[in-house]
């Protein structure tokens, strides 16, 4: 990829990240999430990985981001009044996230990164490179995701759907069995 | 071409600012994306180094990381919704029940 | 370096038909609208009597292409109060922008060859292009979405949360469709697939995707129209409860954007199906050297108008669609919500999986793509 | 020779059957089912037990049968199998348990006729007689064991059958505890003899292959083994110093005095003593020590007996006292004469017992004989048999308990245990004072019974008078399997049983006539002075009350042996537990170290807790911490 587009994505997802970070407002920090996503989505087709690429624009931004959004309203979120009143944790998390972005780079230096450059094969990053290893050694991988995810939405939709008002009183009735019982 | 090592420094990067929203937020929603800045820095890292290697597996690997997180967003976000629901709040420092 | 410059004048050239198209469509919405229920229609403005001069019966071209747009343009841009200035101003390109962008990866025609130079009619050959087109749909909701929250109201928060519900639902069903389709042509490049679509079957019938895929395609067409949030899909808007649903809030410039969004979305529509089930740019019996007519025998066509005739024919197909897109439009009754939805996840996504499923079948059992 | 013989388990399967039948099903299926079902399995078991010994009836002397069921413990070279094995002596014990227990059984169908809690009692009551099997038919001590145990508990449950008066629980405890004493003797007995012979090489308990290698068992771990034993064996069959117990067990329904305390549980020590015979060889100490602790006790138990007015005590004391005739016989090497008197008494004093509990049940539940007399009219079935098991028991020439008892006294002059002999033949005499006292007093004179009672004093239904008269003909004619030798066919019975217990050889020399002429005199006179005493002129008692009266309250207070426990042992127990253990060690050690760590633990989590402030942004930033160490690690492996 060019690097003058590297760059210009590496700026834009960096801020957009930091964007996430300190914005008050829940829908702008989504808005740059999302700005971030579509970036590295980018930078992934940049490398040949079309699909994932894609993918990741789709899945990711089209969808995961805008379950968010509907949070986002359901909850009807004001903006935040203020950070996290813990200094401490304010002083110490800046301590550490510096340490570990610090060992982090001591990893990114090229001398520690011998990785003999190999040249892509043909159609590498296309939908039948990736269905042909996803579908081979990852396998089983990939049928036990399937299973994570219908559990997911059955979890899901357990957790959030809203308790009719007869199960609140057929809970309620327990709940008063229980206390008297222990009375 | 650019250089591993810069993809590796911007995925450290973003990574760590999730760290940091993860850690200073006190909205759980904005907390959430920050794991998701996380996962997405990681993914980075993971195509980069496929890419620079010429295997599939980096993909592959991003992938599985895009179904989990969209598994882990639908659970997520239900639970915060039913949080919301019995405590009228998504501020990280008021959902301290489990506490001492 | 030529290429980069014929590309870039493609892009512009597709994206112009695009928003021309949007724009016949806009007039197909007044006149045609009026024809099918039998009124004049627009026919107000008229350049001077230019027209009437000339004895022509006034078809309201006029303020259609030329009224219509300057009125809207010129209308005062207002924005609520306590609204997200900058996302109220945002939403609107949000919408159209990522659109008109797709349209660049449709193909309008074959590769043509001009003084040794051989262009491909197609402004971005991108070998995943379906999936650039499922993308881009996919971020068109934002702009709606956000249109609706940032007016700070609650009508125009109802129609964004329905508008973007509804398209999250259909791009489901429409990718399902785009899946039968890719797994039968076997590619993502829709050249490819309009290449594919060459040629006949038992010596008279063209090879199109309608043919091999009439269920993806009612779905497509389905889902096409809910993503455009036309009617009967027009729940978003949905005049009579909530007044506009998402635009509510907005006037003039950025109103139009939002219209022009939706009727450049039907003309996206119309040309996806084109591409994937009619044949795109191609035209019964024509080969490169020209028509071969069930009868067997041949009439030769010079290449250079072959081409030509290729892109003739993708635009009057295109064209064709969107006439009947308009033509659903008026003619059906709105949906309820609820029917809407149902119909979404129970009626077209399983009959996508179960199309997905049979297709599947029958491509392994011809013994794979490859 | 040995033949496998798989029917064998079927013996102990029907009573185990019954015990869970009558477990949960008898409650709910009601009376009639428990009545069928608690004595026909019995009945069942009795007919596969016959067969049995047919078999080894027809097979060649010396020859057994028995089936392994699987092996149940391995350890090493140590194993054991859970065998059954009937040879001459388990067999004669097989046919007197599942005989005179499914006999008793019937009898309880009508004694308990009345008892709501039938079908616990027939429960425990099949359960009693799984175990006395196992513990009969067992081919090795430990599986003996076990049903030694069984037995032991059957009997503390049905001691204690009517729990709800605190007494009868005391006193099944009483028993209980008293065995355990006994059994611990037991267990170390067989510890003893299992080291005893693993110096050598031999992991067995199986008795066939302890014969085998007895030679090696060498004579001083013999006496060890057989004295410890033989402790166990005291307690289970109620010897000096461990009898206490079974007085007051009398306390539980008849039909288990009968069966449990008198005809077969308390024989398991003899049996147990025949059965290692050829260890007791090897140990001539420890024989004189059986031989002389049954003496006395035969002797002190009959002298005890002449006083009781409990009609049952009476009993239970003469059992005591029987139980040490077989003792005297086994112990001065007499086995065969000691098993044959364990079987004669299973009759007769099984019978005794039922005939006291028909009188008791006549009487509604009236035990003590001064408020009796004249009732030979009333019940007439219950006097007749009861008076042949009497002539049985006071050894009358004819009568089954003549035979065996002459046999064991004859052993016991023959092996020159002169005192012994002396002794068990003075016993012979109050055997005869005190039993034909219980007649008298209860059958003849004139009535003292209670006038609301006596005009519905009658005799008892047929279910419980035809076990009677089965076990008084046994009574009558049991013991002519053991005739003198020379006589018709001789002593059948000791050649039966003399390849398991071997032969006996006598060490003095003496004529058989003129020993059995002293001890039936004996118990003539016995029986005269009864006669005189009780019914001539009944003031005689009375006056010699009143004249020793120090040696009459000894005897009414049973030699005073159980006040002299209390001292000597229980409350020097009791003492020392309260102070010691409960005071010191419990309250002080064990509660300090429990209420210690729990302290500990309470101000640890105190502390701890803090840490938990609940806060997902501080539990984040630890885990963040965390994975910077880890990464410092991988980091510091590259850089190296």
């Amino acid at each position: 990829m060019p690097a003058g587009l590297f760059w210009f994505l590496a700026a834009l997802s960096v801020l957009s990240a930091l964007g996430v970070v300190v914005q008050r407002n829940p829908v702008h920090c989504l808005l740059s999430l999302v700005l971030t996503l579509l970036a590295i989505a980018v930078l992934f087709i940049g490398q040949d990985a079309v699909v994932v690429g894609f993918l990741q624009a789709i899945v990711y931004a089209g969808a995961i981001m805008v379950l968010f959004l509907f949070v986002i309203w359901l909850l009807n979120l004001p903006a935040e009044s203020r950070p996290t009143g813990h200094l401490a944790l304010r002083f110490f998390g800046a301590v550490a996230v510096a340490a570990l972005m610090a060992e982090l780079l001591v990893f990114a230096l090229p001398a520690r990164l011998q990785i003999r450059a190999a040249a892509h094969a043909a159609g590498y990053g296309s939908i039948e490179a990736l269905s042909q290893t996803l579908f081979s050694e990852y396998l089983i991988a990939f049928e036990v995701t399937s299973v994570l995810l219908l559990v997911a939405v059955i979890g899901a939709v357990a957790l959030a759907r809203r308790t009719t008002a007869a199960e609140m009183q057929e809970r309620g009735a327990a709940d008063k069995a229980e206390i008297e019982k222990a009375a | 071409m650019v250089s591993l090592s810069w993809l590796m420094v911007l995925s450290a990067a973003i990574f760590a600012i999730g760290v940091a929203g993860f850690l200073t937020r006190r909205n759980i929603l904005v907390m959430f994306m920050s794991i998701e800045l996380m996962l997405n820095a990681v993914n980075l890292a993971f195509v980069s180094l496929g890419s620079r290697m010429g295997t599939m597996d980096g993909q592959v690997i991003v992938f599985f990381v895009m179904t989990v997180a969209a598994a882990e967003a639908a659970v997520g976000l239900a639970i915060i919704i039913s949080i919301f629901r019995s405590r009228e709040t998504v501020h990280a420092d008021d959902l301290t029940l489990l506490r001492w | 370096m030529i290429e980069l410059v014929v590309g870039a004048i493609e892009a512009i050239l597709m994206v112009l038909i695009g928003l021309h198209l949007a724009i016949f469509l806009l007039y197909f919405e007044r006149k045609g609208s009026a024809l099918i229920q039998d009124r004049v229609g627009a026919n107000r403005a008229a350049i001077t009597g230019f027209g009437r001069k000339l004895g022509l019966p006034n078809l309201g071209i006029v303020n259609t292409l030329v009224a219509d747009p300057l009125k809207l343009f010129t209308k005062e841009d207002f924005v609520p109060d306590g609204a997200d200035h900058f996302l109220h101003g945002l939403a609107p390109f949000l919408a159209l922008f990522p659109v008109l962008i797709t349209f660049v990866v449709i193909p309008f025609g074959d590769t043509i060859t001009v003084g040794g130079y051989t262009f491909n009619l197609q402004a971005a050959n991108l070998n995943a292009a379906a999936l650039y087109l499922l993308a881009t749909i996919g971020i068109g909701v934002y702009g709606v979405a956000l249109g609706g929250w940032a007016s700070n109201n609650r009508w125009a928060l109802l129609g964004g949360i329905r508008a973007t519900a509804q398209m999250i639902s259909y791009e489901i069903a429409m990718g399902l469709a785009l899946v039968s389709v890719i797994m039968t042509y076997g590619t993502l490049d829709l050249q490819e697939m309009v290449r594919a679509q060459g040629g006949v079957w038992f010596g008279f019938l063209p090879r199109w995707g309608i043919f091999v895929q009439p269920l993806a395609f009612v779905l497509l067409l389905t889902a096409g129209v809910a993503e455009s949030k036309r009617v009967p899909f027009d729940l978003p808007e949905g005049e009579s409860e909530l007044i506009l649903g998402y635009m509510v809030e907005y006037s003039g410039g950025k109103q139009a954007a939002f219209m022009f969004t939706d009727f450049a979305e039907q003309a996206l529509t119309a040309m996806m199906l084109v591409t994937f089930f009619l044949g795109g740019w191609q035209v019964p019996w024509l080969y490169r050297d020209g028509f071969h007519l069930p009868g067997g025998h041949l009439i030769a066509v010079a290449p250079l108008a072959v081409s030509l005739l290729g892109v003739v024919s993708f635009l009057v197909k295109v064209v064709v669609l969107c006439a009947f897109l308009g033509l659903v439009r008026w003619t059906l009754p709105r949906f309820r919500y609820d029917q809407l939805m149902r119909l979404g996840w129970k009626g077209l996504v399983p009959l996508g999986l179960a199309n997905i499923l049979v297709t599947a079948f029958i491509v392994v059992a011809a013994g794979g793509t490859h | 020779m040995n033949v496998e013989f798989a029917a064998l388990a079927l013996i102990l399967v029907f009573p185990a059957l019954g015990v869970l039948f009558n477990m949960f099903l008898g409650p709910r299926l009601g009376r009639k089912a428990v009545n069928v079902a608690g004595p026909g399995v019995m009945f069942l078991s009795f007919a596969v037990a016959t067969v049995a010994f047919l078999r080894i009836l027809a097979m060649p002397e010396g020859s057994a049968l028995y089936f392994t069921l699987w092996r149940w413990i391995e350890a090493g070279q140590f194993h054991v199998e859970l065998g059954l094995r009937v040879d001459a002596l388990s067999a004669v014990m097989v046919m007197v348990v599942t005989g005179v227990g499914s006999f008793i059984h019937l009898y309880s169908v009508g004694y308990m006729a009345h008892d709501e809690d039938y079908a616990r009692f027939f429960t425990y009551l099949n359960l009693f007689a799984f175990s006395m099997l196992i513990l009969v038919l067992a081919d090795n001590l430990l599986m003996m064991f076990v049903g030694w145990e069984g037995v032991g508990l059957c009997s503390y449950l049905l001691i204690g059958f009517w729990y709800t008066n605190p007494e009868f629980a005391y006193n099944g405890r009483k028993a209980f505890i008293v065995n355990r004493i006994g059994d611990a003797g037991f267990i170390l007995g067989i510890l003893t003899l299992l080291s005893a012979l693993a110096r050598h090489g031999v992991w067995t308990l199986d008795f066939a292959e302890l014969k085998a290698h007895a030679s090696m068992i060498g004579p001083s771990a013999a006496t060890a083994a057989g004295l410890l034993l033989f402790l166990g064996a005291t307690g289970k069959s109620a010897q000096i110093p461990l009898y206490v117990w079974l007085p007051d067990a009398m306390v539980g329904p008849t039909p288990v005095s009968a069966l449990i305390h008198a005809a077969t549980m308390v024989t398991a020590g003899v049996y147990m003593v025949a059965r290692l015979n050829f260890m007791y060889m090897l140990a001539p100490d420890a024989m004189a020590v059986v031989a002389t602790v049954g003496a006395l006790t035969a002797f002190f138990a009959g002298t005890i007996a002449i006083v009781q007015l409990d009609i049952k005590r009476v009993l239970a004391y003469s059992t005591v006292s029987q139980l040490g005739y077989m003792f005297l016989g086994v112990g001065s090497g007499a086995f065969a004469a000691g098993v044959f008197h364990l079987m004669t008494h299973a009759f007769f004093k099984g019978l005794l017992f039922l005939c006291a509990g028909s009188v008791i049940h006549g009487l509604e539940g009236e035990q003590d004989m001064n408020k009796m007399g004249a009732l030979r009219h009333h019940m007439p079935i219950t006097f007749w048999t009861m008076l042949i098991a009497t002539l049985a028991i006071t050894a009358v020439p004819g009568f089954s308990g003549y035979f065996s008892k002459d046999l064991i006294l004859e052993g016991a002059y023959e092996s020159g245990h002169f005192r012994l002999w002396l002794l068990g033949a003075i016993t012979a005499g109050i055997t005869g004072l005190y039993m034909f006292r219980l007649i008298f007093m209860t059958f003849f004179g004139e009535s003292r019974v209670e006038p609301d009672k006596l005009h519905h004093v009658h005799e008892s239904p047929p279910v419980m008078t035809i076990p009677l008269i089965v076990l008084a003909v046994l009574a009558a004619v049991g013991g002519w399997v053991g005739l003198p030798d020379g006589l018709l066919w001789g002593d059948a019975f000791a050649r039966f049983l003399a390849p398991v217990v071997g032969d006996f050889k006598p060490a003095v020399e003496a004529s058989p006539a003129m020993l059995s002429a002293v001890a039936t005199g004996l118990g003539g006179i016995g029986i005269l002075l009864a006669y005189v005493c009780y019914l001539r002129m009944p003031g005689v008692p009375a006056l010699v009350a009143w004249r020793a009266k120090g040696l009459y309250d000894l005897l009414l207070e049973k030699y005073r042996i159980d006040e002299l426990y209390d001292l000597v042992v229980t409350r020097p127990l009791f003492f020392f537990s309260n102070q010691i253990l409960n005071r010191g060690v419990d309250r002080m050690v064990i509660d300090g170290a429990a209420n210690g760590a729990g302290l500990a633990v309470e101000t640890g989590g105190e502390l701890a807790r803090r840490v938990e402030t609940g806060n997902v942004q501080h539990y984040a930033l630890v885990y963040l911490l965390g994975a910077i160490a880890i990464v410092a690690y991988y980091l510091y492996l590259v850089i190296r």
